[in-house]
C-alpha cells in the first residue's frame, strides 16, 4: 500500500517535472524542473532498493549536471522566455505529435501484449537482496563490468580535452575572422 | 494494489517519450539537452526496474556508466553551446540550418 | 595435319593472354613517356597494338579449321575464393573479331589525329584494343564482365576528351545506358554461377556452365532476359539504341570507328557466345520476339537513317540496320544464318568503321557533317568519292563485296526458320541503297560550290590507311571461304547445343542433287 | 575451247583494273582504244567457245558444260560456286553482249570525245561488260544475282555519269533504288528455292523435281518482280526513260540491247519453274508493258526518249512471249532487238553528237543531207523496228504474235494489243524518222550538222548490216531453218511448239505486216505531207507517260517522306525520349525528397524517432516476417 | 577503520596482448597532451603527427601478431568475455589503425593550414580510434555503448575544433545533438535488451536466445528494434541519414573522411557482432526491416547525390548509398554476407579517405563547388586520374576494388535469394554512377579557356594517395587475399 503511495507521488513528480522541462519557456525553469525529475528519479530507485544508486543520481546529476547547466545559462545569459508556439518548423508539430502519441499507443500495446515482461532468467551478476548492493556493485563494476569501468576513463579523457578545446577563447584571429565572415 | 516492474517500465517509457518529444519542440540548445537528459532517466529506471525483477545487479551497474555517460555527453554538448554562442549569441537550433538541401 | 597438331597441344607459349596484355602494358609505357615528346605518343602507342595485332593474326594462322571446340585455352586460378579463374580460349565465333581488333586499332591510331594531348589518347585506345581482346577471348563469366564494363572507360574517355560539341551528353549518356544494361546482367551471372553449383562446387567457367544446364526452365528464362538486356543494348537493336547515333556524332573519328567496328560486336558476340550457349532453351524461347527486334531494327533503322541531316547520325543509324540482320540471323539458329552472323559482325566492322573513318577525314577538311552543306565533292575529290563508294556499295550489300555475303547468308539461313522475318529483313537492302544513294548524292554529286572545289582530295596517308579496310572488303566478298571455314565448325557445334537442351530441330532443306563438282570440292583443302 | 570461258568476263574485267590503274595517265583515246580492245577480244574468245560448244554433240546434254573456279560461298548445306555454265542459252546471250557491246566501245571512242572523265567512262564499260558476262555465264543465281546487282551498279554510275546535273544524279539513285525493288524479288525467290529444292545451281535445279504449285507461283512471280525491275515492266518501268540521262552509248548498250534484258534470259534461264498461272500473269503484264509504252513514245520529243519507250514496249514484247511460253521466240527478239535498237540509239546519239547536244526532235529535219550514213543505218533500224520483212524485226515480233495467238486462255486478246503496239510502234517510230531526217530543216545554220567519226559510223554500219539480216537466224520458213531453236532446244524440259496451220501462219504475219504499213502510212500523212493535222496526236497525258511517274513522285516525296520524317521524329521523341525521361522522372523524384533535408537538427530528429518508432511497430508485430 | 574485506574476490582474467592496441593508442594520447603541454606549439604539430603514426603502426604490428595467434589458436574473450578476440575484431582493429594513420597524415598538413591545435586533434582522434576499436571487439552491449560514445564525443569535439567555420559549428551541433538522441534509442534498446535476456553480454544473450523460447518475444523485438535504429543512425541508414549530408560538408576533410570510413565502421562492426552473432536466431525478424533500410539507404543515398552541386556533398550521399550496400550484405543474414561486408567496408575505406583527401586539398577555403574541378585533368593529369580512380572505383568499375567489393554484396545477396534487392543496389550503382561521372566529365571536359586549378599537395598527402589508390587497383586486381581475410574475420561469441 505504501510502496504504491509512494511510486504515484513520485512518479507524477517525475512527470510533472518532466513536462516542465519540456514546457518551460525559460531554460533556468526547465532545468529546475529537471532536479525535480531527477529527485523523482531517485526516489523511485530507492523504492527498489537501488540506495547507492539513488545517492549517487541526487550527487552527480542534480548535484554535478544541473548545477553545469544553470552555470552555462547564466554565463550566456540565455535566460530569455522563448514562446514555444514561434519555435514550431513546417509539420514539426505533427510530427511531434505522432511521434509521442504514436510512442504512447506502444508503450499501452506493449503493456496489453506483455503482461509481466520478464521471464525467469538466473541472476548473472551476485544475486540481489543476499547482501547491501553497494558490495554487489562493487563486485560486479571490478569483475563483469571491469572492462567498461576501465573504459570511463577513456570517455572522461575525451570530455575533458573537449571542454578544454572547445571553452578555450577564440584567438584573436578567429575573432577577426568572425567578423568578416559575417556569422552571427 | 501492487507495484509490478511494468510500472516502473511504464513511467521510463514515459520520462523518456517525453524527453523525446521535448527534443522534438524546442529549439533551444540548451533544454535540447536536458530532454536527452530525461530521455536517459527514463531508461535509468528502466535498467533499474529489471535489475530488480531480475535480482541481478548488472542493471544498476550499467545506470552507474550511464551516469558517467550522461556527464561527459553534457559536458561536451554544454561547451559546444558555448563555443557557438560566444561567437553567435542567442542562436538556436533552428538558427544552425545553413547546410540543407 | 600441322593444324591438328596445335589444335590438340596449344603452343607452348600463352598467345592469348600475351595478346590481351601487350595493349596495357603499351598503355603503361606510353603514360610513363616524357611528356616532352608528344610526336612519340602515337608511333610507340602503335607498336605495341601492331605487335598485339600480329599475335592475333598468329592464331589465326595456327587456328585448326576442324576443331569446333576453344583452342589456345589458357586457364590460371585467379580469385580461387570465388571459383574465379583467368580463362581464356579462342573459337571460330571469336577467333575473326579478335583479328578485327587487332587490326582495327593500330590503323586508326597511326591514321586519326587527335590534335591534342596525344599520350592519354593512345593510352585510352590501347587500354581499350586490350578491354576488347579480354571480352572477346575470356571463357569465365566474371572475367568477362570485367572486360565488358571496363571498356567503357576508355571508349568514355575518347568521347568526352576528344569528342564534339555536346560531348558531355553522349559520353555520359553511354556509359549509364550500358551500365544500366549491364547491371542486371551481373546479378544474372552471379545467380547462374550460384544455382548451378550444386555439388560441383560453384564455378564460373562458362563451358562447365553451358554443360551443366543445371537452372530451372523458368531461373534460365530470367537469367537469359537479363544477358539479354545487356547485350541488346550494346548491339544495339530497337528500341534501346538511341545512345548509339548521339554517342557515334559525338564521338572521335578513332572512337567512332572502334565503337562501330569493336564495341558493338560485344552485344551480339555476347549473344552468341552467352545467350545462346548459356540458355539455348531460353533463347529458342524468346528466338521471336528478338528475330522480331532485329528486324524491326532493320527496316527501323534504315527509314530514321534516311531522314538524318547529319552524315554520322547516318551511318550510326544504318548500323543499328545492319546489326538488326546479325540479331535476325542469331535467332534463326541455322548454319547459314549464325555463319552469316559471325561474318556479318567482321563485314560490317570494315564497312562501317571505314565509313566513319571517310566522314571523319570529309570532317577534317570541311569541318562539318551536315549534309546539306556539302555538295558536288566527287567533282573536287574524285579518288575520295571513289573510296565513299566502294565501301557504301559494300555496305549496301552489292556482291562482289563483303557486305553481300553476310546478309545473303544471314538471310538465306533465317528462311527456313523464320520466312517472313526474312522477307521483310531483305526490304532492308532496298532502303539501305536508297539512304545511302540519297546522301551520295547531296554531299557527292550536283554543282559543288567554290568551298567544295576547294575540298582537297585523298592524300596518300590516307589511301594507305584506308586501303586494308577496301582490301578487306573486297577480299570478303570474293572469297570468304578461309573465313567461313573457320567460323562452320563452332557454329555447327553451338546449334547441336541448342538441339540438344531444347526441342529446336535444325530445318534439313532438301537435299541438294548431287553433282560431280560438288563432291570433288568437298574433298579439297 | 569451251575451257576458255573464265576468259570471257576476265578480259573486260583486265580492262577494268588497268583502266583503275593506269586509265587517267593513258588519256585519250588510248584509254578507249584499250578497253574496246577488251571487249573486242572477249567477243573473240566468246566465239571459241561457241564454235566449241558447237563441235559437241547437241543431243545428250553434251552441250551444257560447267567451270567452277572456287567455292564462293561454302555454309553448310549451301555451297555457292563461283561457277561459269556454257550452254546454248548463255553463249547466245554472250555472243551478241560481247558483240555489241565491243561495237559500242569502238562507238565511245568518237562519241565520248573530249570528255573530261574520258577514261572513267571506258573504265565503268569495261567493269558493266564484266558484269553483263557474269551474269549471262554464272552457273548458279548468285553468280547471276552478282552479274545482275553489277549491271546495275554499273548503269547506276553510267547514268549519273555527268553527275553535276541533279538530273542525272537523280536519274541514276532512281535508277538503283526502283532496280533494287526488283533484286529484292531475286534474293527470296532465291532463298525460296534453296529452301525448296537444296540448290541454287541451274543445271540442279533444271533437273530437280517439281514443286507444290504454290511454292512455284511464289517462285515465278518473285522471279518475275525481278525480272520487271530490271526489264523496266510495269509498273517498275519509271526508271528506264530517266536513264536517258546518261551518255548515248550508254543507252544503247545498257538501256537497249543488254542489261535490261537480262530479265528475259532470267525468266529463259528458270523456263523449268515457271507455272502457267504465273506465265498468264507474266503475259499479261508483259501484253500492257508493250501498249502502255507504245502509246507514251507516240507523243515523246525528246529523240531518246522515243526510244526509250520503244525498248520498254518491245520488252514487253519479250515479256508476252515467255508468257504465252514462247521462249525462244523471246531470245529470238532480244536478238534482234539488240540489233535493231542499240543501231537506232548509235543513230540517235550520232544526230545528238552532230547537232551538238541537241536532242528535241521539233529542232532538226532534213538530216538526211547533212549526214547520210547516219540516216541510212537509222532508216534500216526503223525497217526493223517497225516489223518490215524482210528485216530482222519481222521475224521475231511475227513469232511473238503467233505465239501470242497460241496463248490458250487469253490467246487472241494478247495478239490483239500486241497487233495495236506493233501498229503505233511502225507510226511513232515512223513519225521519229520524218521529224529528224526529213520534213523542212527546224534547225538553225550556226548548228551546222556534220557527219561523225568512222569510229562511230562504222558500228553503224554493222549493226544495220546485222539488224537488216539478223532474221537468218531462226527463220520458220522451213523447219531446218529455224536455227536458234533447235540450237536452245536442250535447255527447255518441255520445248515449245508452234501448233497453228502454216494458213494461220501466214495470215497473223500478213495481218502484223499490214499494221506495220498502216502505221507508217498514218505517219507519213500526218507527218511528212501533213494531210491530217497533227496538232492532236501529242497529248500531254501520253507525253508525261500516263502521270504514272508523277503519281509514284507525288507519293515517295509526300506520303513516304512524311512517313519516314514522322518515324525519325518518333524516334527523337518518344523512343529517345522515353530514355531521357527516365533520368528525368529520377531527377524529379530527387526533386521531391530533398525538401526533407532541410536543415533543421529538429527536422532531422523526427526522421530518427518515427523511424523509430515505425521500425519497433514492424519488428514487435512482426509485419514484414 | 575497518576496509571491507573482499571476501572471495578474484579479478576477471585479462589478456594484456589483446588490450595492448587500445591501451598503446590511449598512452600515445596521453603523452601528446602532456609533451604539448610542455613543449611549445610550432614543434608539437609534426611530432603528434608522429607519435600518432608510430602508435598506430605499433598498434598494427601487434594487431597483425594477434591475427596471426587467432589463426593458429582460435579465437578467444578476455575480461569477463566483455572483450572479443576473434578475427573479426582483430579485422576492424587493423582497418581502424590504418585509417588512423592516413587520417593523422592528412591532418597533419590540414590542421597546419587551418590552425587548429594539433596535439588536441590528435590526442582526440586517437581516442575516438581506441572507442572504434573497442565497438568493434566488444562483447558486451554496455562496452560497445561506451566505445561508440568514446567515439562520437571524440568526433563531436574534433568537428566543432575548427571552430571559425560556422559550418564546422552547426556540423557540431547537429551531429551532437542527434548523436546524443539517438544514443538514448540506443540505450533504451540495451535496457530491453538486458530486460528480456537478463544480461547485456552477447554471449549469454547468444545462449539464453538459443535456450529458450519466449512466451511472447514483444519485449525483445522492441529491444532489437532500439538496437538497429542506434546503429543505423550511426552508419548514416536511411531514414537517420538526414544528419550525414550536413555534417560531412561541415566538418573538416579529414574529420569527414574519418568519419565517412570509421564510424561507419564501427557502427557496422557493432551492428554484425549484435545482429548477426547474438541475434542469429532471430534473422528472420530482424532481416526484412535491414533489407526495407538497405533499400531506403541505397535510393535515397543515391538519388540525392546527384542533385547535389557541391562535390563534398555528393560523396556525403554517396557515402549514404554505399552504406545501403553494406546493409544488403548484413541482412543477408549468412557467412559470406558478412565478409562481403567487412570485405566492402575495408576497400570502401581506403576509397574515402583518398576522395576526401583530395577533396581537401582542393576546397582550401571549405567551398568545393563542382566547376572549380574543370581543368584539372589538364592542369594535373595524375591528381585528376587519381581521383578519377577514385570515383570510378565507388561507382564500382571493374578491376578496381570496389567492383569486387561489390559483386561479392550482391553473390551473398543473391545466395540469400534477394534477386530484387541485387537488382536495386545494382540499379542504384548506376544512378550515383551518373554523379560520379558528372565530376570526371568536369575535371577532363573542359572549355579550352580554362587552365584548370593545381592545388598544394602537401607531401603526406601524395603519399597518402598513391597508397590508397595503389591499394585500391591491387585489390581490384588480386583481391584473393582480402577475401580470405575477410572470410576468416566472421565473428564468433566465445565464452573466455
Amino acid at each position: 500500500m505504501v510502496d504504491t503511495f509512494v511510486f504515484i507521488v513520485a512518479a507524477v513528480v517525475c512527470l510533472v517535472g518532466a513536462l516542465g522541462v519540456v514546457l518551460a519557456r525559460n531554460p533556468v525553469h526547465s532545468a529546475l524542473m529537471l532536479v525535480m525529475t531527477l529527485f523523482g528519479v531517485a526516489v523511485q530507485f530507492v523504492a527498489q532498493e537501488a540506495h547507492f544508486l539513488a545517492a549517487v543520481q541526487v550527487i552527480v546529476y542534480a548535484g554535478a549536471i544541473v548545477v553545469l547547466f544553470l552555470f552555462v545559462i547564466m554565463l550566456l545569459g540565455v535566460d530569455r522566455a522563448q514562446s514555444l508556439e514561434l519555435s514550431f518548423l513546417p509539420v514539426q508539430r505533427w510530427a511531434a505529435l505522432l511521434f509521442a502519441s504514436g510512442s504512447l499507443a506502444v508503450v499501452v500495446a506493449l503493456i496489453l501484449a506483455v503482461g509481466e515482461p520478464v521471464t525467469g532468467v538466473e541472476a548473472m551478476g551476485g544475486a540481489l537482496g543476499s547482501t547491501d548492493d553497494v558490495r554487489l556493485l562493487a563486485r560486479s563494476l571490478f569483475s563483469d563490468y571491469v572492462y567498461a569501468f576501465e573504459l570511463t576513463s577513456l570517455l572522461l579523457v575525451i570530455a575533458v580535452i573537449g571542454a578544454v578545446v572547445l571553452v578555450r577563447k577564440p584567438r584573436e584571429t578567429d575573432a577577426v575572422v568572425a567578423e568578416d565572415r559575417g556569422d552571427a | 494494489m501492487e507495484v509490478t516492474t511494468g510500472w516502473y517500465l511504464v513511467l521510463g517509457a514515459l520520462l523518456f517519450v517525453i524527453g523525446g518529444t521535448g527534443l522534438l519542440i524546442r529549439r533551444n540548445p540548451l533544454v535540447m539537452l536536458m530532454c536527452v537528459e530525461l530521455m536517459l532517466n527514463g531508461v535509468n529506471l528502466s535498467f533499474v526496474a529489471f535489475s530488480r525483477t531480475l535480482g541481478d545487479v548488472g542493471g544498476q551497474t550499467v545506470v552507474f556508466f550511464v551516469l558517467v555517460v550522461a556527464a561527459a555527453e553534457v559536458v561536451v554538448g554544454l561547451g559546444l553551446v558555448v563555443a557557438i554562442l560566444r561567437r553567435q549569441p542567442g542562436t538556436t537550433a533552428d538558427d544552425l540550418s545553413a547546410l540543407k538541401g | 595435319m600441322i593444324e591438328l597438331l596445335s589444335a590438340q597441344s596449344g603452343p607452348a607459349f600463352p598467345v592469348l593472354n600475351a595478346i590481351i596484355i601487350v595493349p596495357a602494358l603499351g598503355a603503361l609505357v606510353v603514360v610513363l613517356l616524357p611528356n616532352s615528346r608528344p610526336e612519340m605518343m602515337r608511333p610507340i602507342g602503335a607498336i605495341f597494338s601492331s605487335i598485339a595485332a600480329a599475335m592475333s593474326l598468329y592464331v589465326m594462322a595456327q587456328f585448326s579449321s576442324h576443331d569446333p571446340g576453344f583452342q589456345f585455352e589458357s586457364i590460371q586460378s585467379w580469385i580461387p575464393a570465388l571459383g574465379i579463374n583467368w580463362h581464356v580460349g579462342v573459337d571460330g565465333i571469336s577467333l575473326w573479331l579478335v583479328v578485327l581488333t587487332g587490326l582495327i586499332t593500330p590503323i586508326v591510331l597511326l591514321g586519326v589525329d587527335p590534335h591534342h594531348d596525344p599520350k592519354p589518347y593512345t593510352a585510352w585506345l590501347l587500354l581499350l584494343q586490350a578491354g576488347s581482346f579480354g571480352a572477346f577471348l575470356s571463357l569465365d563469366l566474371f572475367l568477362f564482365f570485367v572486360m565488358f564494363e571496363i571498356v567503357l572507360v576508355p571508349m568514355y574517355m575518347l568521347i568526352g576528351g576528344w569528342g564534339y560539341d555536346d560531348r558531355r551528353y553522349a559520353a555520359t549518356k553511354f556509359f549509364l545506358y550500358t551500365m544500366a544494361g549491364s547491371a542486371l546482367m551481373l546479378v544474372a551471372i552471379v545467380s547462374v554461377a550460384t544455382l548451378s553449383a550444386g555439388d560441383q562446387g560453384i564455378t564460373f567457367n562458362v563451358i562447365e556452365l553451358a554443360q551443366r544446364q543445371a537452372l530451372s526452365t523458368n531461373t534460365a528464362r530470367w537469367c537469359f532476359l537479363a544477358f539479354a538486356l545487356a547485350f541488346v543494348i550494346k548491339v544495339p537493336i530497337f528500341p534501346v539504341h538511341t545512345w548509339l547515333p548521339d554517342a557515334h556524332t559525338q564521338a572521335p573519328t578513332a572512337g567512332s570507328v572502334v565503337l562501330a567496328a569493336v564495341m558493338l560486336k560485344l552485344g551480339t558476340y555476347g549473344l552468341l557466345r552467352f545467350g545462346l550457349y548459356l540458355f539455348p532453351e531460353a533463347s529458342v524461347w524468346s528466338a521471336p520476339t528478338l528475330a522480331t527486334l532485329g528486324v524491326i531494327g532493320v527496316v527501323y533503322g534504315a527509314v530514321v537513317a534516311t531522314m538524318q541531316k547529319d552524315l554520322k547520325r547516318l551511318v550510326a543509324y544504318s548500323s543499328v540496320a545492319h546489326m538488326g540482320f546479325i540479331v535476325l540471323g542469331i535467332f534463326a539458329f541455322t548454319t547459314q544464318s549464325l555463319e552469316g552472323g559471325v561474318l556479318q559482325m567482321v563485314n560490317h566492322g570494315l564497312s562501317t568503321g571505314a565509313l566513319f573513318l571517310l566522314v571523319g577525314m570529309l570532317y577534317e577538311r570541311r569541318k562539318t557533317r551536315a549534309i546539306e552543306e556539302l555538295s558536288g565533292i566527287q567533282s573536287a575529290a574524285p579518288i575520295f568519292a571513289g573510296f565513299f563508294t566502294i565501301v557504301m556499295l559494300s555496305s549496301i550489300g552489292v556482291p562482289g563485296l563483303n557486305g553481300f555475303v553476310g546478309e545473303f547468308l544471314i538471310l538465306i539461313g533465317s528462311y527456313d526458320t523464320r520466312r517472313w522475318w526474312t522477307i521483310i529483313a531483305a526490304t532492308g537492302v532496298i532502303l539501305a541503297a536508297l539512304y545511302l544513294l540519297w546522301a551520295y548524292q547531296r554531299v557527292f554529286h550536283g554543282e559543288p560550290t567554290p568551298a567544295d572545289e576547294a575540298t582537297p582530295d585523298l592524300t596518300l596517308r590516307e589511301g594507305l590507311i584506308l586501303a586494308p579496310f577496301v582490301v578487306g572488303i573486297v577480299f570478303l566478298g570474293v572469297y570468304p571461304k578461309p573465313v567461313l571455314d573457320r567460323i562452320e565448325p563452332a557454329v555447327n557445334e553451338l546449334i547441336a547445343h541448342i538441339e540438344n537442351h531444347s526441342d529446336y530441330e535444325r530445318p534439313n532443306p532438301a537435299d541438294p542433287v548431287v553433282v560431280d563438282h560438288n563432291q570433288s570440292s568437298k574433298d579439297d583443302h | 575451247m569451251v575451257e576458255l570461258v573464265w576468259l570471257v568476263p576476265a578480259l573486260p574485267l583486265i580492262g577494268f583494273v588497268l583502266l583503275l590503274a593506269v586509265g587517267n595517265s593513258l588519256g585519250e583515246p588510248r584509254a578507249g582504244w584499250l578497253a574496246t580492245t577488251a571487249a573486242g577480244a572477249s567477243f573473240v574468245v566468246t566465239l571459241v567457245v561457241f564454235i566449241g560448244l558447237l563441235a559437241r554433240d547437241s543431243h545428250s546434254g553434251e552441250r551444257s558444260y560447267e567451270l567452277v573456279l572456287f567455292k564462293w560461298l561454302p555454309a553448310g548445306s549451301l555451297q555457292v560456286d563461283a561457277g561459269f555454265l556454257v550452254d546454248p542459252l548463255s553463249i547466245t546471250m554472250a555472243l551478241f553482249v560481247t558483240g555489241v557491246g565491243a561495237l559500242i566501245h569502238l562507238y565511245s571512242i568518237g562519241y565520248m570525245h573530249g570528255d573530261p572523265k574520258y577514261s572513267k567512262f571506258f573504265l565503268y564499260l569495261n567493269l558493266f561488260l564484266f558484269s553483263m558476262l557474269m551474269l549471262v555465264f554464272g552457273n548458279n543465281l548468285v553468280v547471276t544475282f552478282l552479274g545482275w546487282e553489277g549491271v546495275g551498279a554499273c548503269s547506276y554510275f553510267l547514268i549519273s555519269f555527268w553527275h553535276q546535273r541533279e538530273s542525272a544524279a537523280t536519274a541514276g539513285k532512281k535508277a538503283f533504288v526502283t532496280n533494287r525493288v526488283g533484286d529484292w524479288g531475286f534474293m527470296v525467290a532465291t532463298f525460296a528455292i534453296w529452301s525448296a529444292l537444296g540448290t541454287v545451281t541451274y543445271t540442279e535445279i533444271a533437273q530437280s523435281p517439281a514443286m507444290a504449285t504454290a511454292t512455284g507461283t511464289a517462285i515465278s512471280l518473285l522471279l518475275f518482280v525481278a525480272a520487271a525491275g530490271k526489264s523496266a515492266q510495269l509498273p517498275l518501268s519509271v526508271w528506264l526513260p530517266d536513264a536517258m540521262e546518261g551518255p548515248t552509248p550508254v543507252s544503247a548498250m545498257v538501256h537497249a540491247a543488254t542489261m535490261v534484258t537480262s530479265g528475259v534470259y532470267l525468266l529463259v534461264r528458270m523456263n523449268n519453274v515457271l507455272t502457267d498461272d504465273a506465265l498468264l500473269i507474266i503475259a499479261v503484264v508483259g501484253a500492257a508493258t508493250a501498249l502502255f509504252a507504245a502509246l507514251c513514245a507516240v507523243a515523246q520529243h525528246d529523240i531518246k526518249k522515243v526510244l526509250a519507250y520503244s525498248t520498254i514496249s518491245q520488252l514487253g514484247y519479250m515479256f508476252l512471249a515467255i508468257g504465252s511460253g514462247a521462249y525462244v521466240a523471246a531470245i529470238f527478239h532480244v536478238i534482234t532487238h539488240a540489233f535493231f535498237k542499240a543501231l537506232l540509239f548509235l543513230g540517235s546519239g550520232s544526230v545528238i553528237h552532230g547537232m551538238g547536244d541537241e536532242q528535241d526532235m521539233r529542232k532538226m529535219g532534213a538530216l538526211r543531207l547533212a549526214m547520210p550514213i547516219t540516216a541510212a543505218t537509222f532508216i534500216v533500224g526503223w525497217l526493223a523496228i517497225a516489223g518490215v520483212p524482210p528485216f530482222a524485226g519481222f521475224w521475231s515480233k511475227d513469232e511473238i504474235l503467233l505465239a501470242a495467238w497460241e496463248q490458250h486462255n487469253i490467246g487472241p486478246l494478247l495478239w490483239g494489243v500486241g497487233l495495236v503496239t506493233a501498229l503505233l510502234t511502225a507510226y511513232y517510230m515512223s513519225r521519229q524518222v520524218i521529224l529528224v531526217f526529213f520534213g523542212e530543216q527546224r534547225w538553225d545554220e550556226e548548228a551546222h550538222p556534220h557527219e561523225s567519226s568512222w569510229t562511230m559510223t562504222a558500228p553503224l554500219c554493222v549493226l544495220a548490216g546485222a539488224a537488216a539480216v539478223g532474221g537468218v537466224i531462226n527463220l520458220p520458213l522451213v523447219k531446218d531453218w529455224l536455227v536458234l531453236e533447235h540450237f536452245l532446244e536442250p535447255i527447255f524440259n518441255h520445248p515449245h511448239h508452234f501448233s497453228s496451220g502454216t494458213l494461220t501462219k501466214i495470215a497473223l504475219a500478213v495481218i502484223s505486216v499490214a499494221a506495220g504499213i498502216v502505221g507508217i502510212f498514218f505517219a507519213v500523212m500526218t507527218w511528212l505531207t501533213k494531210r491530217i493535222p497533227n496538232d492532236r496526236l501529242e497529248p500531254d497525258f501520253l507525253e508525261n507517260a500516263m502521270y504514272i511517274d508523277a503519281t509514284y513522285a507525288r507519293v515517295v516525296g509526300g506520303v513516304g517522306t512524311s512517313g519516314f520524317q514522322g518515324t525519325a521524329n518518333v524516334d527523337e521523341r518518344f523512343v529517345d525520349g522515353a530514355v531521357n525521361g527516365i533520368g528525368k522522372v529520377i531527377l524529379k523524384t530527387g526533386q521531391l525528397i530533398r525538401p526533407a533535408q532541410s536543415g533543421y537538427i529538429r527536422n532531422y530528429a523526427v526522421g530518427v524517432a518515427v523511424g523509430a518508432l515505425a521500425i519497433i511497430v514492424l519488428l514487435t508485430w512482426g509485419l514484414l516476417r | 577503520m575497518s576496509l571491507l574485506p573482499l571476501v572471495g574476490f578474484t579479478g576477471p582474467s585479462i589478456d594484456w596482448w589483446a588490450l595492448l592496441p587500445q591501451v598503446i593508442l590511449l598512452g600515445a594520447a596521453l603523452l601528446i597532451l602532456l609533451v604539448s603541454a610542455l613543449a611549445p606549439q610550432r614543434t608539437s604539430i609534426s611530432f603528434a603527427t608522429a607519435t600518432t603514426v608510430c602508435a598506430s603502426v605499433t598498434a598494427w604490428i601487434v594487431a597483425f601478431g594477434l591475427w596471426n595467434d587467432i589463426k593458429n589458436e582460435g579465437p578467444s574473450a578476455s575480461i569477463a568475455s566483455a572483450l572479443a578476440i576473434d578475427g573479426f575484431s582483430i579485422f576492424f582493429t587493423m582497418l581502424v589503425l590504418i585509417a588512423l594513420t592516413i587520417t593523422a597524415l592528412l591532418a597533419h598538413s590540414y590542421l597546419g593550414r587551418e590552425g587548429i591545435d594539433p596535439p588536441e586533434f590528435h590526442a582526440l582522434l586517437l581516442c575516438s580510434a581506441a572507442g572504434a576499436i573497442v565497438m568493434a571487439s566488444a562483447n558486451d552491449l554496455i562496452v560497445i555503448f561506451l566505445g561508440l560514445e568514446a567515439l562520437s564525443i571524440g568526433l563531436y569535439v574534433m568537428i566543432a575544433m575548427h571552430a571559425r567555420r560556422p559550418e564546422a559549428r552547426e556540423a557540431a551541433m547537429k551531429y551532437f545533438v542527434l548523436g546524443a538522441f539517438s544514443s538514448a534509442f540506443l540505450l533504451y534498446g540495451i535496457a530491453l535488451t538486458y530486460g528480456s535476456t537478463g544480461s547485456t553480454n552477447l554471449i549469454h544473450i547468444r545462449d539464453y536466445l538459443n535456450a529458450v523460447v519466449f512466451r511472447d518475444q514483444h519485449l525483445l523485438m522492441a529491444a532489437m528494434a532500439l538496437l538497429l535504429v542506434g546503429f543505423s543512425f550511426k552508419v548514416a541508414a536511411a531514414p537517420f541519414h538526414f544528419w550525414a549530408p550536413d555534417v560531412y560538408q561541415g566538418a573538416p576533410s579529414p574529420v569527414t573522411g574519418w568519419m565517412a570510413s570509421i564510424a561507419k565502421a564501427a557502427g557496422f562492426a557493432a551492428l554484425l557482432r549484435i545482429f548477426f552473432a547474438a541475434f542469429a536466431n532471430y534473422d528472420a525478424d530482424w532481416s526484412p526491416i535491414v533489407a526495407v533500410l538497405a533499400v531506403l539507404t541505397l535510393l535515397v543515398g543515391a538519388v540525392m547525390a546527384i542533385l547535389q552541386n557541391d562535390v563534398k556533398r555528393m560523396l556525403a550521399f554517396s557515402s549514404v548509398s554505399h552504406a545501403g550496400y553494406v546493409l544488403v550484405a548484413v541482412q543477408s543474414a549468412s557467412a559470406s554476407g558478412t565478409s562481403a561486408a567487412l570485405f566492402y567496408l575495408f576497400t570502401y575505406t581506403f576509397m574515402v579517405l583518398g576522395t576526401f583527401a583530395i577533396v581537401g586539398a582542393m576546397g582550401t577555403d571549405g567551398e568545393h563547388p563542382l566547376d572549380r574541378y574543370s581543368g584539372l585533368g589538364r592542369s594535373r593529369p595524375v591528381l585528376a586520374m587519381t581521383f578519377t580512380i577514385l570515383l570510378l572505383a565507388q561507382a564500382g568499375v571493374p578491376l578496381t576494388s570496389g567492383f569486387v567489393g561489390k559483386f561479392q554484396v550482391i553473390a551473398a545477396a543473391v545466395e540469400d535469394r534477394g534477386y530484387v534487392l541485387a537488382a536495386v543496389a545494382m540499379l542504384s550503382a548506376v544512378i550515383s554512377a551518373f554523379m560520379y561521372l558528372r565530376i570526371v566529365m568536369a575535371m577532363y571536359v573542359a572549355d579550352d579557356e580554362v587552365e584548370g586549378p593545381s592545388p598544394k599537395l602537401h607531401w603526406t598527402v601524395s603519399v597518402v594517395l598513391i597508397g590508397v589508390t595503389g591499394f585500391t587497383l591491387l585489390i581490384g586486381i588480386v583481391p584473393q587475399f582480402l577475401i580470405e581475410m575477410a572470410e576468416d574475420a566472421v565473428p564468433v561469441l566465445i565464452r573466455g
